[in-house]
């Protein structure tokens, strides 16, 4: 297992070499800038022109509907902070959930301080939200409801399309945060009735620093990034033609493999569910088995912190999560394990899986046999667990 | 973000276990804040002669746990009182900011377990 | 001249092939999210914290006075948009430039929108602003002085360091655009006494899509993409770390090379200039000849319209720039040549020729034969000139 | 942006020049605004036998005047006044939507010269 197991993969993927192949182009000789008139310029418009095609293609979006942004981070504080500054003088109420990704849980406590209002909605303890309570939620005043599409963390999927059509027959614009749902569910805008939707390259195998935000046509919402005429005047920056083209492949491939990397992945995921279930004591499944995302496996290992577990493992070449990678800097246990009802002492101890395109069932099966022999031998560190009796107690 | 020394002394910390004769028992921290840590010491003449420890934490704790053990042994009790957090970070070779509390409860603990020794005692 | 003759550098470069190279493992192996913990984490990190210290050191700032964004125009928003927000309390007047870049511009008119009051300084027929005017338009609520450092179309030089030594006696937020300065002027934060600096990579040789916000330690902007802790909480987004690599690479390329590529640049760009105006007549130099970029020249050439002078070059290999490429989407002439009191029709009429480290005096012999040659044969299309009297006139 | 067919117009325009007996002379736009466009008109028995434009404008206005003057030749007055600016942008196979305006002008000064030449007979 020399160059380590790679079980990391909603943190950030490996860039695919065909992608990389594809981009190589525009990292070379095809360096214009897509606004200029001259060859070269007229060479890279070329290039981001197919690229949002074909992204609008495999969404059932029109090629006018797509932006690309700098990341999935951009793409929700633009959806959210761009409709909350267009339909301020409508409303300034906003439905979300309390198991969103900090891109979107930050930038509306951003708004809360500037006089939104913000439901967020509670999730069950299988991590789901139910269309009833986002009807119940909802005012004369609200603008615009935002769920996530899956989470990141223990892979729940949201019931987007049913939203959205409770949406649309209400008049309220609807955004979905569809980061990690993008890997593994082919998304089509129209089935889901959404109104936008926000994507990240890296989360399948594109480049990191590019996203997207599907604006539907007629939705009109406050520009975040101001300046120069690029993406029709709605996002300023000079155009990043690379980043674009390999955002572009990337999701080609996504989709094209989509079913059968599904499969694979999931036969894995279940498998590794239940050996750690079979053979490791006293450990939960955070979030449903249905309902989830194929590659997402979050469990939480009684008596030991999950930290600990994470650079055990780390030593032992094997890369994975605990709680989400982007929130890594801070010391709370994981937002979204306490949302689904796990107490704290237990939410400290989560671990997040995650399998990727290249997982192999021998990684899977070396990942548990270090897995055991790693929660034993912390359980041995731990205060509160007794080794000679085999069982804990949380003081 | 850790130094190679906290990984190196997480993957093989020292004095990791208990005294079930210890003379002074320390408990620090709660599962609720995601660390708990429990010195054993065992004294004699106010030397602390064994000093042993089980926590509940991340790799900064447990190596901070470690470190202060072994920091301790061999030392008078006014002594041991006298090595603060800031010396098991430089033995560490540095934690990251929001990791420096680690370091703290270790401090804390064996504080901890010296007054438990003392409180008996007295 | 097969392969082109490219004299936009100021619209973008061309990717250095060590920056590329540098890049490149970044692109491939070490993929591993930067706020990881485990080894494909650290490994970025460790890409990344180097970079920034690198980036600080050549720059004269400390290392954590550095923030990777996605562009200028990114660190121009949040610059501009961030200290109005965090000291509205504290005034609302931002004292700017007429020439200033959209990314600054629309930037500023949206803040108008909201309340803001801003003053656009005029600048001389140099292109150069007077320290003297910022004094006057400095009042007691004024929050926020701008002042791009090096103009994008006439490549004029602003004393900022002057301007930032007043801004700082009188307790102002000074902020430079200095997208265009850094690839011929050494930047030192200090000895500019900016509290705030802008740049873009890929007008040095770096990628596209990633930028820097130099921000003074001690000075508390607003934030303008939230999420998750990247870049000490101040930017949210997952760390692009191949980007960033890239910036830091490219800019010690820039900085090392910088006297010797200065020396050839303008040597050729002085050439150039000279050989224009004794060659070709009826046609002005925009801008004045000292406190100029040394790759910076921008002509007008009277009675013939500057996007089909673009066009022709570019039908002979020469690619150059009408305005700026990041308004090439609209049809008004550059708000920057009218400003240093260009008549309008001849404002339609300019031409930006920006030299960069490849360029060869073979390709501006080629450029300046081919020039006078397109130039006559736009003016024989013209109704304003006579090519039988050699003379013209606008109706 | 532009067509392949705008940019080969605008690499070989055809019809520039002036006529010096011209029956009809149109002439649109203005330096301020970047673009002039003069068209000159060779007219017999109400049948445009020559067609010529000097145009000071960007790529799109000076193809718009060669594909406009190209199309008016041969053509009854009535029927020139017929072609209109979509046509233009028709056998340009497309132009850029801020640069529609160009094939507007080239409409306009087919038109104005026509007047010109009406205006004079009458
Ligand atoms: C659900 C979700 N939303 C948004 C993001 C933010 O995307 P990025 O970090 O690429 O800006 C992520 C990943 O970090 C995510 O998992
Ligand atoms: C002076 C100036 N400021 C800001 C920018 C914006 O930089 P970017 O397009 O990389 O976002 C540019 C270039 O486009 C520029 O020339």
């Amino acid at each position: 297992m020399k160059n380590g197991i790679y079980l990391d993969n909603a943190a950030t993927t490996r860039l695919d070499e065909r992608v990389l192949e594809a981009m190589m182009p525009y990292l070379t000789d095809i360096y214009g800038n897509a606004s200029s008139l001259h060859f070269f310029g007229r060479q890279a418009i070329k290039a981001v022109d197919e690229a949002r095609a074909s992204v609008a293609r495999l969404l059932g979006a029109k090629t006018g509907e797509i932006y690309f942004t700098s990341g999935g981070t951009e793409s929700d504080n633009w959806a959210v902070k761009g409709a909350a500054n267009a339909f301020q003088r409508k409303g300034k109420h906003i439905v979300t959930t309390a198991i969103e990704h900090p891109a979107m849980l930050e930038t509306c406590r951003e708004l809360e301080k500037q006089g939104f209002e913000v439901t967020y909605l509670e999730v069950d303890k299988d991590g789901l939200l139910s269309v009833e309570d986002v009807k119940k939620a909802v005012r004369d005043d609200t603008i615009l409801i935002s769920v996530m599409f899956a989470n990141n963390e223990i892979g729940s999927i949201q019931p987007i399309a049913d939203i959205g059509s409770f949406a649309r027959d209400e008049g309220i614009l609807f955004h979905t945060d569809a980061v990690q749902a993008v890997s593994s569910i082919k998304l089509d805008v129209n089935e889901l009735n959404v109104d936008m939707l926000s994507l990240s390259a890296h989360k399948f195998h594109g480049p990191k620093g590019i996203g997207i935000l599907y604006i539907r046509n007629g939705v009109r919402i406050s520009k975040l990034i101001t300046g120069g005429h690029q993406e029709k005047s709605a996002r300023a920056g000079t155009t990043n033609t690379p980043g674009i083209v390999g955002l572009a492949k990337a999701l080609e491939l996504t989709v094209e493999n989509m079913a059968q990397t599904n499969k694979r992945i999931k036969a894995l995921r279940d498998y590794f569910i239940e050996r750690v279930e079979n053979e490791i004591e006293f450990c939960h499944l955070n979030g449903g088995r249905e309902k989830r995302l194929v590659s997402n496996a979050n469990f939480s290992f009684d008596f030991i912190e999950g930290e600990s577990i994470l650079m055990q493992l780390d030593l032992k070449g094997i890369a994975v999560s605990s709680g989400s990678a982007c929130s890594s800097g801070s010391l709370e246990p994981s937002h979204v394990v306490l949302a689904i009802g796990c107490p704290i002492e237990q939410a400290h101890s989560s671990i997040r899986f995650s399998l990727g395109q290249h997982t192999t069932k021998e990684e899977i099966d070396y990942t548990v046999q270090t897995l055991k022999e790693t929660v034993e031998t912390l359980r041995s560190w731990s205060p509160l667990f007794n080794v000679e009796k085999g069982e804990g107690k949380y003081v | 973000m850790y130094s190679n020394k906290v990984l190196e002394t997480f993957a093989n910390p020292r004095n990791v276990g208990e005294i079930s004769d210890a003379d002074g028992v320390g408990t620090v921290g709660n599962a609720g804040c995601g660390d708990i840590m429990k010195v054993y010491l065992k004294i004699e003449n106010d030397i602390i002669i064994d000093a042993k420890f089980k926590t509940f934490g991340c790799a900064a704790a447990i190596a901070s746990s470690s470190t202060a053990t072994e920091m301790i042994k061999g030392l008078s009790l006014d002594d041991a009182l006298k090595i603060k957090n800031a010396d098991v970070v430089e033995k560490l070779e540095g934690l990251p900011p929001q990791k420096i509390h680690c370091s703290v409860l270790a401090e804390e603990a064996i504080a901890a377990a010296i007054e438990d020794y003392r409180a008996k005692k007295a």
